[in-house]
């Protein structure tokens, strides 16, 4: 094989890796700051593109379809942190693993029951719709461009939320001591609160940009779970910086090991896992 | 999405499962089927299909053109009247053996219709051949359940995964393409049909430039696309499915190969997905045992049908599902709802000849259908049939002892 | 620390009449369902040694059930005559060896990482077989001939007997639960149980904690290994499903339901959970919703599980000659 | 001078930039009472931390009775014969009080990884944890779960625990913290029946406590040995004085 096909395999992992870190983002942010295993991840992500599906269908339009559907996960993610998620702050994490695995059955029957079990494609939008040419033969559609552009916009974005702004401080402070930031008059149960939509909100954000390239059907959610769970344990857990290279590394390990050891795509990610953990059992960028 | 909807719809379904399992209850308490052969006692169909996850869309699919197809014969099976027992099997294999002992052992099935998922049908295969109750299999498609796992009393009314894999060989040859790139998901069903596939393209003297198995469900194509970009073949032959198909439908499209590089596939590719692979779908060409668009009276009738009954369009599944219930109407006629003279039935089912919307057939030896493979392409959205490429397709029933 | 009160032994020996029983009532549907129950109540009763007695959380134990399972239908496919005995033996001892391996390679790790790492082995395991070209991939494994339980040459347990089987199976259920009982009861139960409260400290007593919760999840994967051997040997199939997730999380629902930290609790717990898959099915299409709700309010309103309800009734029936009658688990 | 049983060499402990220990080099002798004052934030515990193995240090060793053991992590450090009790109360609190202490006794006679015979029928674990608890005096509270007793019996608990494990050196880290003065003279009588026969290191801020035990004091001022000296030598000491008592005037501010 030329250069070139390495290289455009290169771009296929980064541009995998940066929807991965759109996936795990949400997550690492609940585990690391709440201190919680949110299993329905995946079910905020099907969320997401079956809501990004539906109001797409009726605005007739992608952008206005996200943006309507932004707020709505920002508010179904506040439900579920108020009504269930609450609870548990000082229970084990098995209960955790547990409440949210019992929140993955009933979004999938409430998707079930809304909107039924059917295949469904978002149509990408006139804007985006394009195609540059990279070899004689394959074209790179401009849509996965434009997604890998919105998860590093959004990885700034959290960067700097996070890094440079008073809620940042206050969410990192939690992070560290809890007991500090309650001594210092933050209402800490309103901080989770906001923590976990945010959360929850980024998992369906990436459910709503892959929406269209990756169609919309029953039990999406549970295939992105486990792979965003290697993701944030890989670089650690609570750490941005850590699912952003995690992110990257499994984009590239995926990629390079369908193409190197096809026999052992799937267990390589695994593999690797294994791998980090076994030589740094808190992930690449973990806290002890 | 809302939390305060959940409650309502809930407490409505248990009203609704509550009355219906009442009922249920009172009609098997009052009529003992055990002891009542011939007329007065119900003719009872336990149904394994998937009403949740992935495959919920089949499963509802070929219940309803089942349960369309003994409608049409006045909701009567050999004269008798008829209860299903409904069970979702959650296409999951862990639980396949004990959901069909739940058919066979508690409920006392006559009949066994299922599965949609080739695992959960090799576990339920298992349990019918021992209990010799009478099992219709309306899709899954692993080569084996007619093969080595046959029985007199299993049949089987879709498809083997040799039966479109095979004939795709041959259509291909014929449109010219000689060196052809294989993908398919790496699971039992793909990795069957690109085999029957090879068999007969390599036998008539094809080139297979790479064979790419991807891992299933997974749908991430696009290092595998990167790489049949590279390779340049004539075509490519695939396996995909479901939701897996539309996916790889649509990013095939999107890196532009179609143009250059025609996309095949075994049937499922294109079959209940078009709408949603919308104009990426144009072009590919697939083989299987129906299409859409198959021009006889038997399909309009059906297609009809279906629509008026369930307000969906129908698929192939549903045509399955369709010939299962008229499978069992001919069975149970011959003996005049007599459902334990086993024998008779059987040898009037192994000889029976369907009407299906897809076209007449008959059974082979192992009870798979003998039946013709057309050649389609999407156009406009639909399956349109651009030739019949073999005629009559038997599957080799490799490993079956009957017959 | 649990303790097993009287009131408490004389429902565990009710419950047993009522298993012992039950075959002579129950219509044979039922009695392969509870079969099936008994087989994985062995299965729920070892990962609760694991998550009710050690504090491992381990997220991956349906990968020694399925590695249990598979190596039972892989070893002995087309064996003619397998003899019960060897092959028990074999796959025990081989299951136990893949317990030591991930055990070594996962203990190193504590909390959530070691959550994920379990997790991530049985993916692997998982992958293994589903993508394997040698077992069957996803469509499985077949176990041509069922074992034969001989003593010289008479044939002691027929198999292929139902009634048989269930027996049997509850032979080795009492069994398990007597072994376990006694290893808590044990020093090394003692330590085990103390590391659950606090590992730091118990270090700090002079043991070993990463040994002593090796030998823990080797013990927990073998027996999880006789369940999975158990099942292959009743349905003489095997699948890849039965080491996915999905199987570990129900397991970890059946434990907490039926209240982690109790040996009986898991056995309840899975008695529970899957008497209510058998039921709710019939009740609505959706029922996965009720099921979901019912695990959110156990987490919320019975986190100790239904044992945990059973000591609170009979604590209070009994809180008076509470002393009297305390032997210690 | 009696033999050592204790040796630290420029111990250093760095928790990033922060010295946590400052090159500390102290003797221990056996069969007396060293404590080590200083004020909040002095290193304290984080000494103890490392002389138990619950840190390893960035840099120097540790000897016990002339062996290495700078690497060896807190189950080596118990078993042979350095026994700690935690500054924080640190038991199992669904145990009886006993079997706290048999968790203790059980552990250096390798008996734990039995498998079948109860816990209960072992005598010599018996017979220690037995003494353990009578020389902390809950011997009538032997069947009590600890969660349910008392903080300053807990405390004992506590105590109780790490002499169950028979241990030649005692690390004790402010085992008065938090008490009554009932309590805290309860201990201090138990500390002092202790040093009759054992080796103590001992870390304890009240004042009194460690002036009435103590053979030897080290006092730390930001992880560094302000001065070592016989309870004279430290009473009278000017940088003493000063460091500490210039410190708990900022504390008190």
């Amino acid at each position: 094989m030329e250069s070139s096909f390495y290289l455009i395999q290169l771009l296929n992992g980064i541009q995998y890796g940066f929807l991965l870190f759109l996936l795990a983002s949400g997550l690492t942010l609940i585990f690391g700051i709440m201190g919680i295993i949110n299993l329905a991840h995946g079910a905020f992500y099907m969320i997401g593109a079956y809501l990004c599906y539906w109001l797409t269908g009726i605005t007739g339009n992608l952008f206005t379809g996200i943006l309507l559907a932004i707020p709505l996960s920002i508010l179904f993610g506040y439900a579920v942190e108020r009504l269930a998620i609450s609870h548990l702050y000082k229970r084990d994490h098995l209960y955790q693993v547990l409440l949210t695995y019992a929140l993955i059955l009933i979004a999938n029957e409430l998707q079930s029951i809304f909107w039924g079990n059917d295949v469904h494609s978002v149509p990408i939008p006139e804007l985006l719709k394009g195609a540059i040419q990279l070899t004689d033969n394959q074209a790179y559609p401009i849509y996965r461009l434009f997604i890998s552009a919105a998860c590093v916009v959004i990885a700034i974005a959290m960067y700097w939320v996070i890094q440079k702004t008073r809620l940042g401080m206050t969410i990192r402070a939690g992070a560290s001591n809890r007991e500090m930031v309650q001594a210092l008059g933050i209402n800490i149960n309103w901080l989770f609160a906001i923590v976990f939509s945010m959360g929850a909100t980024l998992a369906a954000l990436a459910g709503m940009l892959a929406a269209p390239v990756n169609t919309v059907y029953p039990g999406i959610g549970d295939n992105i779970l486990i792979i965003s769970f290697v993701v944030v344990v890989i670089g650690g857990i609570g750490s941005i910086k850590g699912a952003f290279i995690g992110a990257l590394l499994i984009g590239l390990a995926d990629t390079f090991g369908k193409v190197l050891l096809p026999e052992m795509a799937s267990m390589v990610v695994y593999a690797l896992m294994a791998a980090v953990l076994f030589w740094r059992p808190q992930g690449l960028f973990g806290k002890v | 999405m809302s939390d305060q909807k959940k409650p309502g719809i809930s407490r409505r379904d248990i009203l609704k499962g509550g009355a219906a399992a009442a009922g249920l209850a009172t009609a098997s308490s009052l009529i003992p089927t055990r002891f009542a052969i011939g007329g007065t006692a119900k003719v009872k169909v336990g149904i394994l299909l998937p009403y949740t996850g992935t495959y919920a869309k089949l499963g509802t699919n070929i219940k309803d053109a089942l349960q369309l197809r003994i409608n049409e014969n006045g909701g009567k099976l050999g004269g008798r009247e008829v209860e299903y027992v409904n069970i979702d099997s959650e296409a999951a294999p862990p639980k396949a053996s004990e959901l069909t002992n739940k058919l066979i052992k508690k409920e006392q099935v006559d009949f066994l219709i299922g599965p949609v998922h080739s695992v959960v049908g090799m576990a339920m295969v298992k349990i019918a051949r021992k209990a010799d109750v009478i099992t219709v299999i309306p899709n899954a498609g692993a080569n084996g359940l007619t093969g080595s796992l046959c029985a007199p009393n299993i049949f089987r009314t879709s498809f083997s995964s040799y039966q479109p894999g095979f004939p795709a060989g041959q259509a291909m040859l014929e449109d010219g393409h000689k060196n052809v790139v294989v993908m398919y998901w790496n699971y039992g069903f793909g990795k069957e049909t690109a085999a029957a596939f090879k068999s007969s393209f390599l036998a008539g003297g094809g080139n297979i430039v790479k064979e790419i198995p991807t891992p299933f469900p997974k749908v991430e194509f696009q290092a595998y696309l990167t790489e049949v970009a590279a390779l340049k073949p004539d075509a490519v032959f695939t396996f995909y499915a479901g939701g897996g198909a539309v996916k790889f439908v649509k990013d095939y499209a999107a890196a532009g190969l179609n143009k250059t590089i025609p996309l095949y596939g075994a049937g499922f590719l294109t079959e209940g997905v078009t709408g949603a692979q919308g104009a990426a779908a144009e072009g590919v060409r697939t083989t299987l045992h129906y299409a859409d668009s198959l021009d006889l009276p038997a399909n309009h009738r059906f297609r009809e049908a279906f629509m008026k009954a369930t307000g969906n369009p129908a698929d192939v599944y549903a045509v399955q599902g369709y010939d299962a219930g008229d499978l069992l109407i001919q069975g149970m006629a011959a003996v005049e709802g007599d459902v334990k003279a086993k024998a008779e039935m059987i040898k009037a089912m192994e000889g029976a000849t369907i009407d299906s919307p897809r076209g007449k057939f008959t059974f082979s030896k192992a009870h798979n259908p003998i039946q013709d493979i057309y050649l389609r392409e999407v156009v406009n959205g639909q399956n349109q049939v651009v030739r019949t490429v073999q005629k009559a397709v038997e599957d080799p029933a490799k490993g079956c002892k009957i017959g | 620390m649990h303790t097993v009160t009287r009131p408490i032994i004389i429902f565990l020996c009710i419950c047993l009449v009522m298993l012992l029983l039950f075959p002579a009532v129950g219509s044979p549907f039922y009695t392969e369902l509870v079969t099936r129950i008994m087989i994985l109540s062995i299965f729920t009763i070892s990962l609760d040694l694991l998550i009710g007695f050690t504090g491992l959380v381990s997220f991956g134990h349906a990968a020694f059930f399925g590695i249990g399972a598979y190596l039972l239908a892989i070893l002995f496919n087309d064996v003619e005559h397998i003899n019960y005995w060897w092959s028990l033996t074999l796959t025990l001892s081989m299951t136990g060896m893949a317990a030591l391996v991930i055990g070594w390679l996962s203990i190193r790790t504590s909390g959530i990482y070691f959550i994920m790492l379990t997790l991530a082995f049985a993916q692997m395991c998982f992958y293994f077989f589903f993508e394997s070209p040698h077992f069957g991939g996803d469509d499985g494994i077949f176990l041509m001939n069922k074992p034969e339980i001989m003593l010289g040459s008479r044939q002691l347990v027929d198999l292929e007997n139902e009634h048989h089987y269930y027996y049997f199976v509850l032979a080795w259920l009492v069994g398990v639960y007597l072994f376990l009982s006694m290893i808590l009861r044990a020093p090394f139960g003692h330590v085990l149980i103390a590391i659950k409260a606090n590992e730091q400290r118990v270090r700090a007593l002079g043991y070993s904690t990463p040994h002593y919760k090796l030998v823990s999840f080797v013990i927990a994967g073998t027996i999880a290994g006789l369940a999975g051997f158990l099942e292959a040997a009743h349905t003489s199939f095997v699948t890849p499903a039965y080491l996915g997730w999905h199987e570990s999380g129900m397991a970890i629902m059946m434990v907490i339901l039926g209240g982690m930290g109790t040996l009986f609790g898991p056995v309840i717990g899975t008695f529970i959970v899957v008497l209510l898959q058998d039921f709710l099915p019939g009740f609505t299409e959706h029922w996965k919703l009720i099921m979901g709700g019912i695990i959110i309010g156990v987490v919320l309103f019975l986190p100790n599980g239904v044992a945990g309800l059973i000591y609170s009734l009979t604590n209070r029936l009994s809180s008076k000659s509470k002393e009297a009658g305390r032997e210690h688990v | 001078m009696s033999e050592i049983i204790l040796k630290t060499e420029k111990l250093c402990k760095n928790f990033g930039g922060l010295k946590a220990t400052d090159n500390i080099s102290l003797d221990f002798e056996r069969g007396k009472v060293h404590a080590i004052l200083g004020p909040n934030g002095a290193g304290k515990t984080t000494l103890i931390n490392l002389l138990s193995g619950e840190l390893l240090p960035s840099s120097g060793r540790i000897l016990f009775k002339g062996y290495d053991i700078t690497d060896a992590r807190p189950e080596k450090i118990s078993r042979i014969g350095i026994g700690r009790s935690f500054q924080k109360t640190n038991i199992l609190p669904g145990f009886s009080c006993l079997q706290n202490c048999w968790i203790g006794a059980q552990s250096c006679l390798m008996t734990s990884m039995r498998f079948f015979r109860p816990a209960k029928h072992l005598r010599e674990v018996h017979r220690r944890a037995d003494h353990a608890l009578q020389l902390c005096g809950l011997s009538s509270k032997r069947n009590q779960i600890a969660a349910t007793m008392s903080y300053g019996e807990q405390r004992q608990l506590e105590i109780a625990m790490m002499l169950a494990t028979e241990p030649e050196l005692l690390l004790l880290d402010e085992p008065l913290a938090g008490m009554g003065s009932e309590e805290s003279q309860q201990v201090t009588e138990l500390l002092k029946e202790l040093a009759k026969e054992q080796t103590l290191i001992l870390i304890e801020h009240d004042m009194d406590a460690v002036f009435s035990l103590a053979d030897t004091i080290t006092v730390m001022v930001d992880g560094a040995e302000l001065e070592t000296g016989n309870v004279d030598q430290i009473r009278n000491s000017k940088a003493v004085q000063d460091a500490y008592l210039g410190h708990d005037e900022e504390d008190a501010a």
